[in-house]
């Protein structure tokens, strides 16, 4: 099931999306005993069901009484049943937990009939901002600003308003200065599971060409 | 300079200046304003679609860069420090080019000159990779937005069950709590936003690449970066000694469409490989 | 698609089984036309899964461009095909709509999991937007939203199904937005007679943007 290789940039989203959850550890579950799974796989299905945010897998083990790799290979086999018969719904991992969602091909059906003010769009400033935390968290706002050579006060602010970055300690030396890192909320928004399956950092280092024009033009030699 | 008004700060609406009066070079214009901070500006001027990439001048982007700097207004002071220790190493680059060879600074200038450049073309690198990275993080958060979860929660018939969820809840929590949606989290000014620490060396990126690359064979950049992925400065500063490798003419770089694998290739002789790290001491002293 | 010939038991098996929902008038639909057939079923599941209450026959259809017949045909199909397949969930049709169901037979799985306490507790988001209804109301959905930043329909969901919060009147701007306030049990639970016993607020300014959101023309809002 990790055989969805990536054809180009546009459909890599919807990928990260479904396969989130996918890149865990699963067990060999002992298929013989199908009474057993058949009760585990329905178990998943009903708490899933019920819960309005995303069930961890340490919840779902806890309430069927078994362990959380099978709890996740389960997950993840009924996440595939339900592909492979083209449900208009999917069972997926996001923000740490698993739960139903629409499927992304259902888009156009759900976006005329739900209507609100979800998800309002954030300011370049703030994704830029956004961004440096995602991938350097813990971080400082000292070294937001250096990265960004600007005061982040206000920026900061309206993320941790939205809920997308919080305090998550202090660093040691002096000056005890707060390090801010991403919530669950981000990675809900993002629709991943959680801030490791951001694609990786090197991808957007700029291309050879964006390069070399700064580096011709500030180049420090004679003309 | 009316930059020192440290008082009255968005600190998100920076330098939105209209830039049609920037007087700039006939291909550069920074028409676009509202950028954001010095990296911002320096990035639009240089990387601007519309001027082909190798006819911008250092002159053009130095005259149009301080033409914005001039009309800073209102902005803090620390914001303003980053503008023109900018700046500073823009013209100290425009000054070097101008000077005839022979005539070249002294030799510690000359170094302290090449570190600024350095350290600038990081920091910019920096800034446009975070920037892409911005885009993609909008183009997962969009995508994402096209499916909802569901909320339904838990059937009537099961709510009896549930304990109270406002058991030992108090007035003074609900006070409490709406206190806290109302506030901004207090925050503590560090203050130092223009020092930032290069800790990464060109010179030890250069060696560690001699030592890497293979007579003849190729590696992507990324092979090249793989146990530093993560840091974003050793991967540009990474960038910069495979160019400077490039400039001199030991390597070759190959890169197959826009955002495809950059791979570099030994072209050099073995003796090359001494004179390389020969010449680099010698560039950084 | 109106000529509605009604069933005679056809390719669809209506059968009354279970409950409400299967005493209905079916249609012979198209299956020739597969495409559309799967279109319509995931359609139905995608609408059905995210929605908060049960969605009425009508709605689907309008939704979804087809008559009310066809969707309840293709509900009882997919409703068996749950059943088949043992899943722990139930299509169900209730109180006038279709909804997502846990199967009654995972009844005992699901009150341990509700009866055992460690979900029993409001989670900070809940208790801040429980707040801002309680002293800001009557407050609508999108003033909600727009304070918070972030959707808040699951939270609204569970306080309201929790009896904490209710609707209690309709905005008269054009949207008519439905506006919430604290209820009885709200208060008793706290141990004051009435929202006006809550902490006074003393000269304290809310920050513009809850300003904003407050004073904001109440939007036409889906609801």
């Amino acid at each position: 099931m990790q055989e969805t290789q990536p054809e180009n940039g546009a459909n890599l989203d919807t990928r990260v999306q479904v396969d989130a959850g996918r890149d865990i550890e699963t067990a060999i579950i002992d298929l013989s005993d199908e009474k057993q799974l058949a009760h585990l796989s329905r178990g998943i299905e009903a708490l899933v069901m019920i819960s309005a945010e995303p069930v961890p897998d340490a919840v779902l083990a806890q309430a069927l009484a078994t362990d959380e790799v099978t709890i996740r290979t389960i997950c993840v086999a009924l996440s595939d049943s339900y592909e492979d018969q083209d449900r208009g719904f999917q069972l997926a991992y996001v923000a740490g937990g698993w739960r139903f969602q629409s499927h992304p091909e259902m888009a156009d059906v759900i976006s005329d009939y739900v209507i609100d003010g979800q998800n309002a769009k954030l300011s370049p400033a703030a994704m830029e901002t956004l961004a440096i935390i995602a991938y350097k968290q813990p971080i400082s706002r000292a070294q937001i600003g250096a990265i960004r050579g600007v005061n982040v006060d206000g920026v900061l602010r309206t993320l941790s308003q939205r809920g997308y970055v919080a305090e998550i300690g202090r660093d040691e030396g002096p000056g005890q200065a707060v390090l801010f890192g991403t919530t669950a909320s981000f990675c809900e928004r993002l629709g991943i599971a959680d801030p490791s399956q951001l694609p990786p950092l090197g991808d957007f280092v700029p291309p050879a060409h964006v390069l070399e024009a700064l580096e011709q033009t500030l180049r420090a030699d004679v003309e | 300079m009316n930059t020192a008004a440290p008082a009255s700060v968005e600190p998100d609406a920076t330098p939105a200046t209209a830039a049609e009066r920037a007087a700039s070079g006939p291909s550069v214009k920074a028409e676009a304003a509202g950028f954001e901070g010095p990296f911002d500006l320096l990035l639009h001027l240089i990387l601007n679609d519309k001027v082909d990439l190798y006819e911008v001048s250092l002159s053009d982007i130095v005259d149009a860069y301080l033409a914005e700097v001039v009309k800073l207004k209102n902005c803090d002071l620390e914001v303003a420090t980053e503008f023109l220790l900018i700046a500073s190493t823009l013209i100290d680059l425009k000054v070097r080019r101008l000077l005839p060879e022979d005539e070249a600074l002294d030799l510690d200038e000359e170094l302290a000159l090449w570190e600024e450049r350095d350290m600038l073309l990081s920091r910019l690198l920096e800034s446009k990779t975070f920037k892409d990275a911005a885009q993609a993080l909008e183009r997962m958060a969009d995508s994402a937005a096209l499916i909802r979860p569901r909320i339904a929660g838990l059937e009537d018939h099961f709510l009896a069950l549930a304990p109270d969820l406002l058991e030992n809840s108090t007035p003074e929590d609900v006070h409490k709590a709406f206190m806290k949606a109302m506030r901004p989290k207090p925050v503590t000014n560090v203050g130092l936003h223009h020092v930032t620490a290069v800790k990464a060396s060109v010179t030890k990126a250069i060696h560690e690449m001699l030592l890497s690359l293979p007579n003849g064979g190729r590696l992507t950049f990324r092979q090249l970066t793989d146990h530093v992925a993560d840091d974003v400065m050793e991967v540009v500063v990474r960038f910069l000694a495979v160019l400077e490798l490039f400039k001199q003419g030991f390597v070759d770089i190959d890169q197959v469409g826009h955002f495809g694998d950059l791979t570099v290739e030994w072209v050099g002789s073995e003796q090359d490989r001494d004179a390389a790290l020969t010449g680099i001491d010698t560039y950084e002293g």
